[in-house]
């Protein structure tokens, strides 16, 4: 399927072609020097070798100009790559708003993906080409790290924090990923496919084996047996803010600041509901640190990004008014 | 440069500081001793961890221009004293950089549960 | 070209000096109790040497594992533990002392004329550090093993890994003792032992990248000391900045550590760049071009190399904002390099090049180092180390870096200096055949890993895909002519020792002044302190040395310090 | 190399011998300027994440032993000025004197040191698998040292902090693992300061220092010096955060 000597892995990725044509261009002005510095070299090697024991060679001791032209032109040219490499890299970091979200919890030594309907894998994963894929990553252990190389991206798994990943597949077909980040004995076998599909295939392979529910409505049916739903009431008359439309908005906090209402925000509100207080609301909501899975936590943020498109009640919302945060 | 600066800047006369500067130095740093804890119990809000800082650096400077004749030393000894200190602010500073232009610094880090099961009760 | 060996000593054979630091006491305890730099320096040779083999033995075993893409060698234990090792071994064991405490110790009072370093007695207490640091090593090496990478990251090594952690990390703390003392010796004696005329812009470029080291060894290292107690402390009492289990931050451990590590890099490469900056003056017999830029280069390397760590960790989710600082000062530290690199290269033009061995590994050093080098672009650049960040292409940039760079200019150094160290020259010819062997198999080894790594095969993977297999087998068959590469210059340097041709005080000759006393030198190192009064590598106004200069009457040999 | 009397061998004069010496000295000084500062950052980034831990674990501390160590340090960080003072004017007598008190007040700070690690373990405040910030709270009867009214106190400020920081049992280990990392690493330097200073008070008596060559009263100073301003930053670092509630 290759040849024998390959160069170049597969691009399959929106990133591939931006980090390869960075390559090549390092690799032109590398190869450009090197080649320069080496035949130079061995011109001079021959041309000045020594032709009797006692010689000795010139006199030179420098020449500033020189100095200051090999320092500066250098320095221009690595600006340029610089420049470029962190625009590529910002674009990598910045993930777009319309994405598939599909969480990964990785462990010594497998990968747990969870697609945004609740199905689950483990060391395989299937996405539709041409959308744009976030994976939302957390680590159970030690540190890992998510690689495709065809996808020319990878992101370090953090126990204790969220890494987000995106990337915009635009091959179909199979690709390895890996663990790139040592993680203890089974480290090399910590990797598995991704298969990039059609989407009517994607859709089919979604709704396929049914045994799996999905995150929004498990979120849903956790909401009411953890009793969220007796304070968060959905008109905003309740105990706890209204969380209808809360998911990606700000909300304003009792010290005045605001804060966007994100995954993060969200899981630190389940666990730690005292470290940031909607203003206008008594810090009366209990800990459900030890209560919940991480699971459960993810399938709780799906049903809450679900009351997205809720309407929001006038009052009760904890929603900043659109000035708010600007300082 | 001197052929030989060692020898210059060694044959400056040594100073001698008198008891009366080292007496007037401990007095002021245990005043100062007395001010940071007098300030730590006003409610300076974040400007407190300032104001303790602020009066440790000024004790250390006391500390190390007087007790330690830093004030007295060849330039030499200067120049390692401000390195100590730049490199010391390198390894702060670079490093909360990082710290504080995180995104996602603050609702982020949380304890894991070490048990498996308990994570994910439902895993096959 | 062997008619042009720069050997030019003729007349009688020549004879070792009756009395030098060798032979002035016998036995071992007037070695183990010594406070000699230059025996110092040989107890660092040979304890050196023999970490390298140690971890020369375990960076076998990985390439013959590596052969085939499933491992049938070692389990995946044993082949975590194998890398981890030879990690430790090579950089804390091997890379980092090896130019600074055997080249650096045994020549820097030599090269600015002073008796001995201004601490002997802590210059041994330092070698000693080194043995109780390795001793700790090797035994957590023989129970259990270390199986966690050679970055320690947390929490693998402090909850996770059930290998021998604490051992190795006390061991490496300890160690880093061991480098701090040098590089303090280094510092205080160019600051105050210097003999008179020595300026500091007299002093030859070897001395001014062991300042420049030196920095660095005293400003990093406490760093890695302290990272590395507090995940001793974690593992072993329960301490818990590192443990996110506790809410400690697993990141926090790769600043600290990176701090010094990556700093360390310069630490292993600026010797050697200091022993090039020493053989391509004198193989090219023409003084430095541009040796205040080399020198300030130095110092550039030190300082803007604090300032760059974080490149190891732009995927760990780290701040945007940082990772682009970061690398924008990554890019500015490549700049020292190249202009160092360019100053060597422009040094042969107009010189008088002879290709006696240590020029050739200045040669091989050249062009191994400018790809080492260059490839760090790659890696520094954000948008390329998205792809390969954590694969093979780091394991080959950094080996080119680290063996390619600092160990050919160890060897190089070796060679150039072993007349002076030894007193006798080792076969030329043989020497020359293991300088290419070295060339050619570094090249089979570590080339093919570039490739692998931009294919995307991650490191530390004891069993792989077998689309990767074709340049796993030509890396594998390049190591196993390193290893030849490496052992012919054990043996015949060893030889040389004993049995070597009497070299004579300057049989280069170089301009040095550790080549105007005897060899091996006499214990305090000159019979009268030298002044100085010419500038480094100034073979014009170098009569003594016996060479045909331009405008001086051939056949008059005035000495260079006379009794003025 | 071999001592001719105070100038070692290779050194030419003794002023280059004694700038030597103290350029290593405070070359090393500068080693453990960031020795110390790594686990400084380590302390910044906790503090900064786990204020409430930290703040509730700062007012366990007794600000009264604490702020009489930093008065003791303070005290033989003087008579440690004095003694140089005393070598370099020739006063041999008073120079036996100071270092005698430099060690003593030295002990001292031990002394109250041990005092406040012993409460902290029997307090089961000793970070790993025994940390209990509430042991105190729950079993009165175990803590004598401690009135009813200081409970009352402990228990507000844990019920406080933990209102803000559930897990808050985690986090105030992290400022215990501070809190002995840092002292712990201090109070070993203060032990080999001890042992210095009591080599220096042998050889004092022995009389060998005089204003000509006194480099080794010059050099422990420092360091001795050093240790004590480790400890100004400890003790505001350690013990007053928060303490205005």
């Amino acid at each position: 399927m290759q040849s024998p000597l390959p160069f170049f892995p597969e691009e399959a990725s929106s990133f591939a072609g931006n980090v390869d044509a960075l390559f090549l261009f390092i690799l032109s002005t590398c190869l450009f020097f090197a080649v320069l510095v080496t035949l130079l070299a061995i011109y001079a090697a021959f041309k000045y070798r020594r032709t009797s024991p006692g010689e000795v060679g010139s006199a030179v001791e420098g020449n500033t100009l020189l100095e200051i032209g090999w320092t500066v032109i250098p320095l221009f040219i690595a600006m340029g790559m610089f420049a470029w490499g962190a625009v590529v890299y910002t674009n990598f970091r910045t993930a777009p708003k319309d994405t598939l979200d599909i969480y990964v919890v990785g462990k010594q030594w497998m990968w747990k993906l969870q697609q945004p309907n609740g199905k689950r894998e483990i060391n395989e994963l299937h996405i539709p080409v041409n959308r744009n894929i976030k994976l939302i990553m957390g680590s159970e252990d030690v540190i890992h790290n998510f690689y495709v190389p065809a996808f020319r991206a990878k992101m370090d798994v953090v126990p204790g924090r969220y890494n987000t990943l995106w990337f915009r597949p635009t091959k179909l077909g199979k690709y390895h990923f890996f663990c790139s980040q040592y993680c203890g004995t089974n480290h090399a076998v910590m990797g598995g496919w991704v298969t990039v599909m059609d989407p009517a295939e994607y859709a089919a392979w979604l709704s396929d084996e049914a045994g799996d529910v999905n995150p929004t409505s498990a979120g849903e049916k956790l909401f009411t047996q953890l009793a969220c739903n007796t304070c968060h009431l959905g008109n905003g008359t309740g105990r706890a803010p209204s969380l209808n439309g809360v998911y990606g908005a700000k909300v304003l906090l009792a010290d005045g600041t605001t804060v966007i209402a994100d995954d993060a925000y969200i899981r630190e509100s389940i666990l730690q509901p005292k470290a940031k207080i909607v203003a206008g609301y008594q810090p009366v909501m209990p800990t459900f640190q030890g209560l919940v899975s991480e699971e459960q936590i993810l399938n709780l943020t799906a049903y809450i990004k679900s009351l997205q498109t809720q309407p929001v009640p006038a009052k009760g919302a904890g929603i900043a008014p659109p000035t708010a945060g600007k300082k | 440069m001197t052929d030989r600066d060692q020898i210059s800047e060694a044959e400056h006369h040594e100073h001698i500081v008198q008891p009366g500067t080292y007496l007037a130095i401990i007095l002021c740093l245990l005043f100062l001793t007395a001010a940071t804890v007098g300030a730590a119990y006003v409610n300076l809000g974040r400007f407190n961890i300032v104001v303790a800082l602020a009066i440790a650096v000024l004790k250390a400077t006391l500390v190390v221009l007087f007790f330690m004749h830093a004030k007295f030393s060849p330039k030499r000894t200067k120049l390692v004293i401000l390195a100590g200190i730049f490199w010391l602010a390198i390894l702060l500073f670079m490093t909360l950089s990082d710290y504080v232009s995180r995104v996602d610094y603050r609702g982020i880090r949380y304890p894991m549960t070490q048990n498996v099961s308990a994570i994910l009760p439902n895993r096959g | 070209m062997s008619t042009t060996t720069s050997t030019i000593n003729k007349g009688p054979a020549l004879k070792l000096p009756e009395k030098n630091y060798l032979n002035q006491t016998y036995g071992i305890r007037s070695w183990l109790l010594t406070t000699d730099h230059k025996r110092i320096a040989l107890l660092y040779l040979v304890s050196v040497t023999f970490f390298f083999f140690v971890g020369g033995f375990f960076a076998m075993m990985i390439r013959l594992h590596l052969l085939t893409p499933s491992g049938y060698l070692l389990s995946a234990d044993t082949y975590n533990r194998m890398f981890t090792m030879h990690g430790v071994a090579m950089i804390f064991f091997f890379l980092i002392p090896s130019i600074p405490a055997i080249l650096g110790n045994f020549l820097i009072p030599l090269m600015i004329g002073a008796k001995d370093l201004a601490f002997p007695k802590i210059n041994l207490l330092s070698w000693y550090i080194y043995i109780v640091g390795g001793a700790f090593t090797l035994y957590s090496m023989v129970t259990g093993g270390l199986d966690t990478g050679w970055t320690f990251y947390t929490p693998l090594s402090t909850v996770y890994s059930n290998s021998a952690v604490a051992p190795a990390v006390v061991g490496i703390f300890i160690t880093g003792f061991s480098s701090i003392l040098t590089g303090l010796n280094f510092l205080v004696t160019v600051h105050t032992m210097r003999a008179p005329g020595m300026t500091w812009f007299r002093l030859p470029l070897f001395v001014w990248a062991h300042y420049a080291t030196s920095v660095v060894m005293i400003l990093g290292t406490p760093v890695v000391a302290i990272t590395l107690a507090l995940a001793a402390m974690e593992r072993l009492f329960g301490l818990g900045f590192f443990n996110p289990a506790m809410g400690g931050d697993p990141i926090l451990f790769q600043h600290l550590f990176w701090f010094y590590s990556h700093p360390a890099v310069y630490i292993m490469i600026l010797p050697a760049m200091g022993v090039i900056s020493e053989l391509i003056p004198t193989f090219a017999r023409k003084k430095l071009f541009g040796y205040h830029f080399v020198a300030a280069a130095s110092l550039a390397i030190a300082v803007i190399g604090f300032l760059v760590w974080t490149h190891h960790m732009f995927l760990t989710g780290q701040s945007t904002y940082a990772a682009i600082a970061f690398s924008f000062l990554t890019f500015l530290v490549a700049i020292p390099s190249a202009v160092k690199t360019f100053n060597w290269t422009a040094t042969l033009f107009g010189g008088s090049i002879s290709f006696d061995t240590p020029m050739l590994y200045a040669f091989g050093f050249l062009g191994l180092f400018l790809i080492g080098g260059l490839t760090g672009l790659f890696l520094g650049c954000l948008g390329v180390d998205m792809h390969v960040h954590d694969t093979y292409f780091v394991v080959a940039h950094f080996h080119y870096i680290m063996v390619g760079g600092a160990v050919m200019g160890y060897l190089g150094g070796l060679h150039f200096w072993w007349p002076k160290i030894t007193g006798r020259m080792y076969p030329e010819w043989l020497a020359r055949i293991a300088a290419l062997v070295l060339f050619v198999g570094f090249n089979l080894t570590f080339f093919p890993q570039f490739l692998l790594g931009y294919l995307g095969m991650p490191r530390r993977y004891h069993v792989y895909p077998p689309e990767f297999q074709v340049y796993n087998v030509m890396s594998t068959a390049g190591a196993s002519i390193l290893a030849i590469g490496y052992l012919l210059p054990m043996i015949y340097l060893t030889w040389a020792a004993f049995y070597g041709k009497v070299a004579g005080n300057n049989p280069w000759p170089a301009t040095g002044l550790e080549w105007t006393t005897a060899s091996p030198p006499p214990t305090e190192n000159f019979e009268v302190t030298p002044v100085v009064t010419w500038d480094a590598y100034d073979f014009h106004n170098r009569p003594d040395l016996g060479l045909d200069i331009p405008g001086a009457t051939p056949g008059v040999v005035v000495p260079a310090h006379g009794h003025d | 190399m071999h001592r001719t009397g105070a100038l070692y061998g290779q050194f030419n004069t003794l002023e280059q011998q004694k700038d030597t010496a103290s350029l290593g000295m405070w070359i090393f000084l500068v080693t453990e300027v960031m020795f110390f500062g790594g686990i400084m950052l380590a302390y910044t980034i906790n503090r900064h994440t786990y204020f409430h831990a930290f703040a509730m674990g700062s007012n366990t501390l007794s600000l009264k032993l604490g702020g009489f160590n930093t008065v003791v340090l303070l005290a033989s960080s003087f008579t440690m000025a004095m003694g140089v003072w005393s070598a370099q004017t020739g006063k041999q007598k008073l120079l036996t004197l100071f270092l005698t008190l430099t060690i003593a007040l030295g002990f001292v700070f031990f002394g109250v040191k041990y005092i406040e690690y012993a409460q902290k373990f029997h307090h089961h405040l000793v970070p790993g698998r025994n940390f209990d910030i509430t042991y105190c709270i729950n079993n009165p009867s175990k803590c004598e040292d401690m009135d009813a009214a200081e409970l009352d106190i402990e228990r507000k400020e844990i019920d406080e902090a933990q209102a803000a920081d559930p897990d808050l049992n985690a986090h105030a280990q992290l400022y215990y693992s501070a809190y002995f990392g840092m002292t712990g690493l201090h109070a070993l330097h203060m032990v080999i300061g001890a042992g210095l200073l009591f080599w220096l008070l042998r050889n004092a008596f022995a009389g060998i220092y005089t204003p000509v060559w006194n480099t080794p009263v010059d050099i422990v100073g420092l360091y001795w010096h050093f240790v004590d301003i480790v400890w100004i930053f400890l003790f505001p670092l350690l013990y007053l955060i928060d303490r205005h509630k």
